[in-house]
């Protein structure tokens, strides 16, 4: 007469069409949806649809609830032909007047987006047809698409709503259906979804805060889907057939060492070069990220349009060259340099370890300082750091977004401190190209990353992924270029 | 008056350590006694395996415990490493020995001085209901922190590191020895001994030292027991946390940490920290066990 | 139970050793011993000799690391070696237990009622109603007045003596077949005592329970026993009738004690003190009220009494168990201050007295205790004990205090090995002597002893008391002399003042009071004294002289 | 009695403030800043200032601290930086769960520690003493992260027996036994290092006791020993145990922050560490004065024990 808890949790969660039950590291923090963070990875496709899509394996974007659009030949003016048949979890049909909402959002200060300069690039939008919006652009912009395809469509009636956490209205394919803070937030089928109803009758996010106990929690059926597990952890799931171990190949988590280039230590190029050329990369891959990505010291992953073979591989573990180049600075920095690293990233923790230990190869001495996030985020904001390890997004789009939005490559306040007029005129040059495709586009973005790899502020190391887990039960999980979860499709058995 | 009470004036120097020293010195052999047979004689060489494990790690292991060997990741226990190496290539066994210092440093700095500050503070709070008003209040705020909480903040003010991981321990063990020896206290110096060597005009300071604080040990020292288990254990916590030892340096806490994420794939990894760090807290339990027993006799 | 054998109790050949196989001393070695049904045997004999050993021996009670070794057969069934439940049918119904020290051997935490019921319901057939009334009835039996009442008081409420009781009344609750009483009515004055006695007859004429007595007290042993048995070093060294041992005494152990037996001497034959005119204790008009905390009425403990004591002079305090003796004895220490009146002590007020003042002072003032076994340092050594007031006055070097405790050891007849003991490895009449001890330690010029020699055997008492007389004809200290055997108080008070309820009714030269006693009260204390002659004794109690074989 | 607790409520006031004021400046001396952690690492200094104004973080501490506690006096704990929503019900929901699950280790604890110190005081076996005297301790060796790490691989993952983590998805009272399944493992390893402190001071406070001669008289009566010890004995411990009982659950709250993330517990615990790492002073400070809080009470409560327990001081109103 004992029901067992652990097969109530399998049937709850393996039901047909039933729930869907993804598990998360953190819990939501509302104000954070305008920016690329765990909220928004989490539920922003799921609760709101963007404007185009990015088919991920050419590149070029798609329809969504934009279903057509045109750029005029001075790459200034986009028009948007929006859906007529979408409408917001509330009933009210979504119009251009929403379109423009929205990008007037990204722009602002409190949004905090990584894509505020681009959204701030949009002087004005058209609303006068409710199913067309005409974007005005300040410049060309060639990361128009990355803006499209990142900007949520939230309810402007409901802003303060969102903010506090109370209500998540937008036209995605799941509606919010409530929220124990801290524990889960519900989400149901949007039937009138307008894309077609999402298979699975429900969504549940889990925060299980602890990685460990955030992977049992699939090994013992509570949980069919656990986002960006490490991957160390993911060795027991590895090679069972009741798990699948999927990479999402968006390859943007960048691990980078970041120097100060304010410190006198690091002011000299040659002395970053060196410590570029004396890491060992592979060794990294390898060890901490189980040859998920590829060695790379360039920041662009594979698949973006400014990829470049030879600068991405240009440093490799060379110590003859290093010692050479530290010779060249006029020696190893007399006092050990502090080393800042997120304690709440494991992989940090292991890089950071091995790099120490090669720059010690070259008579770097090396201090390590752990952090918590916020503690991080504060020294590297405050300019007292040296050099920290910390992974970097935005590699996977156009050069722009990330010369603009990312706070390491930011021509101003970047967190090394790097200036240079020829950065900024750079920066300005990839971010003004009207069409990404052109050959002019190319030399652009060729001439940033050589400057970026001359210069090494941003010492680049590997470029990896985050991995998920599903039961064996679960299919067709699938996210945007960023890494934003989609369950439009998904199933569970 | 008779000549026995003329000898008896105090012409010579007053008080001198007569009996009591004597008395210390027998303790002192009772107390040395009873580390030489049965769980107390198995507690020291528990200790003194882990103590000389640490003393002598250079010549059980070759490696640097720091060190780390490109291509040799997670390697099982076997010829080139004792117990294997762990996720940074490192020889565990270098580790868990050099760890096993940083340890035994922190047990062994800050539960005394944690023992010690408890048991002034809470005789303070015993002369004045002002003093203990005061103290009682500190303590209350100390212990009703979560200790875990305290850590991480002193940690995130002061920075990760094994002053920070002392500071806390003794932070959090005063209050508890000082509760413990107050209450105590209170109680001894009613017992009519107590009282009865008052009448004889013993002073203040005498009566406290030679009786209250002897008969109010008692708890204080099964506290002091586990204080030491308690001390290697918080030291592995907020190695854990990352607030503990600040790596690279070892400590067993930061090699167990490491190891749970492999407890299923690399099961030996956990072994050798775990075995050292149950060593050692069995080993100074027993200790005190015994040493208890010794002084209870 | 059918036993075959006459005897309740057999002991034979009994050894209890202490310590380690190496190290072993034996503290009773070789005792035989029989109790028929119905009879009463004294195991008399000096302090220390094992008596209590023995009776706890019976129960299967020895202390942590002593060792039995011989048989016990009570009841039929043998006790050395058997198990807990075994045990545990025995005690309380077959044998029950009287202790030494009552102070102690209640639960501070349970009202005596409770403690009373609880053992009642470990017997059959007794439900939460019938064992309440049973209580009741018991504690009437030990005459403790207002039972109802008292039934929800907790032993801290009651006096030494009451204490005393209810641990008899806790002993008789499971009617046994044979009570071992250890030092029964040592804290009890004589009137309780002879209530006592009275009722232990009583107990063994009504419902033939055996009782296998232990006492230093002769005059209880006239009173009560059939039969005697004299221990001496853990060996018996004589077993006899009563009469015929108080009248033929063969052993030379024997008769030494019955030589030593202080006797309540009516006749002033010995001269009196001639006291100095300074007064060491001057009490005037001294009340001790303690106020009622709680729940607790406020109680006087001692009303308007006035009280001197010149130097040299012993003053004798006698009254009955809670009349306040140990109060005055207190007030007279400076350790408890009076409710209302004036105190001088060596001519100085204490309360006007600052601290290093009051500790100077106390270097004069010395407290036997009355419950020694609680005021001793458990840690400390006997000799440590001692030797505590000479170290806290800087009285000499280490070598010189050695020598000192040495003396003072050997002066309260301790045995030099004892004084590396601890107060829980002495047995009641040594832990008294170091007590008296240690007061003596520094010579001091009063003297509080408040019951010194209750738990002593007449002859080492006896040594006492004359060394007590001699020390202070040496040092002419004065004594509040705290007892309730009259017989002693005589001998040795030049004065004794009578107290009842918190108040002094008589006070004169000791002879004088106990020849003719002014009042009834005092009478009748003095017509309780168990005198130690089993003949007269008897007649006192039976009318009609029925007088044993 | 009456002043005696008036007394000590007035000081538990003067701990929450004292703590109070601990916590808000502790919080702000450590390095981190809610507004940067809410704007994200890659926030302009503009962004950064915005969030600043808007959460308040502009004034100045003393004002900050005045006005908080201005509103806490009227229960009002403000809203969470990063989480959103009131505090209050914020705080509500991990209660609950928090004192579920710390409740429930205290009751295993406690039951565990009566069960061994009886055993091992009436049988004062050699074996036995170092048995228990072993698993003591390396139930203290063993620190909660471990015990439960190895707990969750064993039961729930190696032999799939019990939930390896999460509250009973039905509430607590929907099925008892469920409920029961998923307390097993976070209050077993929660309970553990109490119960065994709890055991060493219990069997040495019963220890104590046995050799009062009030216990021998006890057993003179045939009382059986588990009698005595649990009738009389046990009684004249339990100050001791209040005590050190009372002094635990600072240790289990630690516990709780440990085991709570092992075992994804929604509690209290979690919350805490999330919002410390977050910077989100109003929740952290909510929490530790509710923790604070709760101590004081339990301190008050184990003192009222105390005077219940022992008559001396309930009659007599001694310490
Ligand atoms: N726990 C103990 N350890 C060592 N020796 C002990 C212990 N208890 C008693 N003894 C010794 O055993 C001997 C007999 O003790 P016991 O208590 O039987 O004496 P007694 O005849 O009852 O004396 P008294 O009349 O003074 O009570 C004494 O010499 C005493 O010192
Ligand atoms: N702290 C106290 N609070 C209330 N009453 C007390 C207190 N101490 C003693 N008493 C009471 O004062 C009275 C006198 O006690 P005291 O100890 O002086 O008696 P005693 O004459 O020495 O008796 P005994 O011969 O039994 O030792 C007793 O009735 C006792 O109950
Ligand atoms: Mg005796
Ligand atoms: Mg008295």
């Amino acid at each position: 007469g004992c029901s067992s808890a652990v097969d109530q949790a399998k049937q709850a969660s393996g039901a047909a069409g039933g729930t869907l039950v993804v598990g998360t590291l953190s819990d939501l923090t509302p104000s954070a949806i305008y920016s690329q963070s765990t909220t928004s990875m989490t539920i922003g496709r799921l609760l709101y649809d963007t404007l185009i899509r990015y088919d991920r394996a050419t590149g070029t974007p798609q329809p969504a609830v934009a279903k057509s659009w045109t750029v005029s030949p001075d790459g200034r003016t986009v028009t948007l032909a929006l859906r007529d048949d979408v409408k917001f979890h509330n009933g009210r049909p979504l119009t251009s007047e929403d379109v423009a909402y929205s990008l007037k959002t990204y722009a602002s200060a409190a949004a905090a987006s990584q894509l505020r300069p681009a959204a701030a690039a949009v002087t004005a939008v058209d609303t006068a047809d409710p199913h067309v919006a005409v974007l005005h652009l300040a410049h060309p912009l060639v990361n128009l698409f990355d803006l499209l395809e990142f900007v949520l469509l939230t309810d402007r009636e409901t802003p303060d709503q969102l903010k506090a956490g109370e209500q998540f209205i937008g036209t995605g394919p799941f509606k919010f259906a409530g929220w124990q803070r801290g524990q889960q937030v519900r989400l149901v089928r949007n039937d009138d979804y307008w894309n077609g109803a999402p298979k699975v009758e429900e969504v549940d996010l889990k925060v299980i805060p602890d990685e460990t106990a955030l992977l049992n929690s699939v090994r013992s059926g509570q949980t069919n889907v656990v986002v960006d597990a490490s991957v160390q952890a993911l060795t027991p799931f590895r090679g069972n057939d009741a798990y699948t171990v999927e990479p999402e190949n968006i390859w943007d988590v960048n691990y980078y060492i970041g120097a100060n280039v304010t410190d006198p230590a690091l002011s000299h190029r040659a002395v970053r070069q060196a410590i570029a050329y004396a890491v060992d990369r592979e060794r990294i891959l390898h060890e901490v990220f189980g040859d998920t990505g590829s060695v790379n010291s360039a920041p662009w992953s594979p698949d973006s349009p400014a990829y470049n073979q030879e600068l991405a591989t240009r440093y490799t573990r060379d110590l003859t060259k290093a010692r050479d180049l530290l010779t060249e600075a006029g020696g190893a920095p007399a006092q050990p340099l502090r080393l800042s690293y997120n304690t709440a990233l494991a992989p940090a923790k292991s890089v950071a370890a091995i790099v120490q230990n090669n720059l010690a190869d070259i008579g770097i001495k090396v201090e390590l300082e752990p952090l918590d996030g916020a503690a991080l985020t504060q020294t590297l904001n405050s300019g007292r750091s040296q050099l920290w390890i910390n992974p970097h997004g935005f590699g996977q789009n156009s050069p722009a977004t990330l010369a603009t939005g990312a706070a390491p490559f930011k021509p101003e306040g970047n967190l090394s401190g790097y200036r240079s007029a020829d950065y900024a005129a750079l920066v300005e040059r990839v971010w003004e190209q009207p069409d990404p495709d052109s050959a002019a586009a190319h030399a652009a973005y060729d001439a940033y990353t050589q400057l970026l790899s001359d210069e090494q502020f941003v010492i680049n190391l590997v470029s990896t992924t985050v991995t998920n887990v599903y039961t064996g039960s679960v299919r067709g999980v699938d996210w945007n270029t960023y890494k934003y979860l989609i369950l439009d499709k998904a199933t569970v058995k | 008056m008779s000549e026995l009470s003329h000898q008896l004036e105090p012409a010579a120097p007053p008080a001198p350590p007569g009996p009591a020293a004597r008395d210390s010195w027998r303790s002192r052999h009772r107390f040395a006694a009873s580390l030489t047979r049965g769980a107390g004689l198995a507690g020291v060489v528990l200790v003194a395996m882990v103590c000389l494990a640490g003393l002598f790690a250079p010549l059980l292991t070759s490696w640097d415990p720091v060190q780390q060997v490109a291509g040799s990741q997670l390697l099982p226990p076997g010829a080139g490493h004792l117990f294997g190496t762990d996720q940074l290539s490192r020889d565990i066994a270098a580790r868990v020995f050099h760890g096993a210092r940083t340890s035994l440093l922190v047990a062994v700095i800050a539960v005394p001085a944690g023992t010690v500050l408890g048991i002034l503070i809470g005789l303070l709070a015993t002369t004045r209901p002002l003093a203990d008003l005061i103290t009682q209040r500190v303590f209350d705020v100390v212990l009703a922190f979560p200790a875990l909480i305290l850590g991480v903040l002193l940690a995130l003010v002061a920075g990760p590191g094994t002053p920070t991981v002392i500071t806390v321990i003794v932070v959090t063990e005063a209050p508890i020895v000082g509760r413990l020896i107050r209450s105590q206290v209170l109680r001894v110096r009613e017992l009519p001994f107590v009282e009865s060597a008052r009448v004889i005009g013993a002073p203040g300071g005498w009566v406290l030292r030679r009786h209250v604080l002897p008969n109010s040990l008692e708890p204080v020292a099964v506290h002091v027991a586990l204080a030491f288990s308690g001390a290697i254990f918080a030291e592995s916590a907020m190695s854990f946390l990352g607030i503990g030892v600040r790596p690279p340096a070892p400590s067993l806490g930061g090699v167990i940490a490491d190891s749970l994420l492999y407890i299923e794939i690399r099961p030996w990894f956990a072994v050798a920290p775990l075995a050292v760090v149950v060593a050692l807290s069995v080993g100074f339990y027993l200790i005190a066990q015994a040493l208890g027993k010794a002084g209870r006799d | 139970m059918t036993d075959t054998d006459a005897s309740l109790l057999r002991i034979e050949n009994l050894a209890v050793s202490f310590g380690t196989r190496s190290d072993r001393a034996r503290a009773v070695d070789g005792i035989d011993l029989d109790v028929a049904p119905g009879e009463i045997v004294a195991l008399v004999g000096e302090s220390g000799s094992g008596k209590s050993l023995t009776a706890r021996a019976v129960l299967g009670l020895l202390p942590d690391g002593a060792r039995a070794e011989g048989s016990i057969v009570l009841a039929g069934t043998q006790v050395v070696g058997a198990d807990e439940r075994t045990l545990n049918r025995l005690r309380g119904g077959v044998a029950a237990m009287v202790f030494q020290e009552p102070q102690t051997a209640l639960n501070p935490v349970q009202t005596i009622g409770r403690q009373l019921i609880e053992a009642l319901r470990l017997r059959p057939g007794f439900d939460k109603a019938t064992a309440r009334d049973r209580a009741v009835e018991l504690l009437r039996t030990v005459e403790i007045p207002d039972p109802e009442r008292r039934l929800d008081w907790y032993p801290h409420q009651l006096s030494g003596g009451q204490k005393q009781r209810v641990v008899i009344a806790l002993a008789l609750s499971g009617r046994p077949r044979l009570i071992i009483a250890d030092e029964p009515t040592t804290a009890l004055d004589v009137t309780v005592q002879a209530g006592i006695l009275d009722l232990l007859r009583r107990l063994r004429d009504e419902t033939g329970t055996a009782i296998l007595l232990i006492t230093h007290n002769l005059g209880v042993v006239a009173d009560l026993a059939d039969r005697v048995v004299v221990l001496r070093d853990g060996n018996v060294v004589e077993e006899a009738g009563v009469a015929e041992l108080f009248r033929t005494p063969q052993a030379s152990y024997t008769k030494e004690l019955l030589a030593a037996v202080p006797r309540l001497s009516t006749t002033d034959s010995r001269e009196a003190g001639t006291p100095a005119e300074d007064r060491v204790v001057d009490l005037e008009g001294v009340s001790v009220v303690h106020p009622g905390r709680g729940r607790a009425p406020a109680f006087t403990a001692l009303e308007g009494v006035s009280l001197q004591l010149r130097a040299g002079e012993v003053l004798g305090l006698v009254g009955e168990s809670g009349s306040g003796k140990t109060t005055i004895g207190r007030v007279a220490l400076a350790v408890t201050p009076p409710t209302s009146g004036t105190v001088r002590l060596l001519g100085r007020d204490p309360r006007t007295l600052r601290r290093a003042e009051l500790r100077a002072l106390r270097r004069d003032l010395a407290l036997v205790p009355q419950d020694p076994a609680a005021s001793l340092d458990p840690l400390w050594t006997i000799d440590d004990c001692v030797a505590e007031p000479l170290v806290v006055h800087g009285a000499g070097d280490r070598a010189r205090i050695r020598r000192r405790v040495a003396e003072l050891l050997d002066a309260v007849h301790l045995p030099a090995a004892a004084g590396r003991r601890r107060p829980g490895e002495l047995s009641g009449g040594q832990r008294q002597r170091a007590a008296l001890a240690r007061a003596l330690a520094l010579s001091p010029r009063l003297v509080v002893a408040d019951e010194p020699t209750s738990a002593l055997d007449v002859s080492v008492q006896s040594r006492i008391l004359e060394l007590f007389t001699q020390l202070r004809a040496e040092f002419g200290f004065a004594a509040l002399f705290i007892s309730h055997d009259l017989a002693v108080v005589s001998e040795i008070a030049d004065r004794v003042a009578l107290l009842e309820s918190g108040r002094i009714v008589e006070t004169g030269p000791a002879r004088t009071v106990f020849g003719s006693p002014a009042q009834d009260y005092t009478r009748t204390l003095v017509a309780a004294v168990p005198v130690p002659d089993p003949a007269i004794q008897r007649r006192r109690h039976s009318p009609s002289e029925k007088e044993t074989p | 009695m009456r002043r005696h607790l008036l007394t000590r409520i007035g000081s538990g006031v003067l701990v929450l403030l004292l703590a109070s004021i601990v916590v808000f400046v502790a919080l702000r001396l450590v390095p981190g800043d809610p507004a940067r952690v809410i704007a994200g690492t890659d926030a302009a200094p503009d962004t950064i200032a915005a969030v600043r104004a808007q959460l308040g973080l502009d004034h100045s501490l003393v004002y900050q601290y005045w006005h908080w506690l201005g509103n806490v006096l009227r229960l009002d704990f403000g809203t969470s930086y990063v989480i959103g929503g009131p505090i209050g019900s914020l705080i509500g929901h991990g209660v609950a769960n928090t004192l579920v699950l710390t409740v429930t280790a205290v009751v295993v604890a406690v039951a565990l520690s009566l069960v061994a110190s009886i055993a091992w005081v009436v049988r004062p076996r050699r074996w036995l003493d170092t048995v228990l005297g072993t698993l003591v301790t390396v139930s203290i060796a063993v620190p909660p992260f471990v015990s439960g790490v190895l707990l969750v691989l064993v039961f729930a993952v190696l032999l799939p027996v019990l939930p390896a983590s999460g509250i009973p998805p039905e509430g607590y009272f929907a099925s008892l036994d469920i409920t029961a399944q998923y307390l097993v493992l976070p209050a077993t390893c929660l309970a553990l290092p109490v119960a065994a402190a709890l055991t060493r001071f219990l069997s040495e406070a019963l220890r104590r006791e046995w050799r009062q001669p009030y216990v021998l008289t006890a057993r003179a009566l045939g009382t059986p020993a588990r009698r005595i010890l649990t009738r009389g004995a046990l009684r004249n411990a339990l100050p001791t145990f209040l005590t050190v009982l009372g002094l635990q659950t600072g240790a289990l709250l630690s516990g709780a922050v440990l085991v709570e993330a092992i075992f994804a517990w929604p509690g209290l615990g979690q919350l805490l560490t999330q919002s410390v790492g977050a910077r989100d002073y109003p929740v952290v400070q909510a929490l530790v004065l509710l923790s604070v809080a709760v101590f004081v009470v339990i301190q008050i409560v184990t003192d009222l024990a105390h005077a219940f327990l022992d008559p001396r001081v309930r009659l007599e109103g001694r310490p």
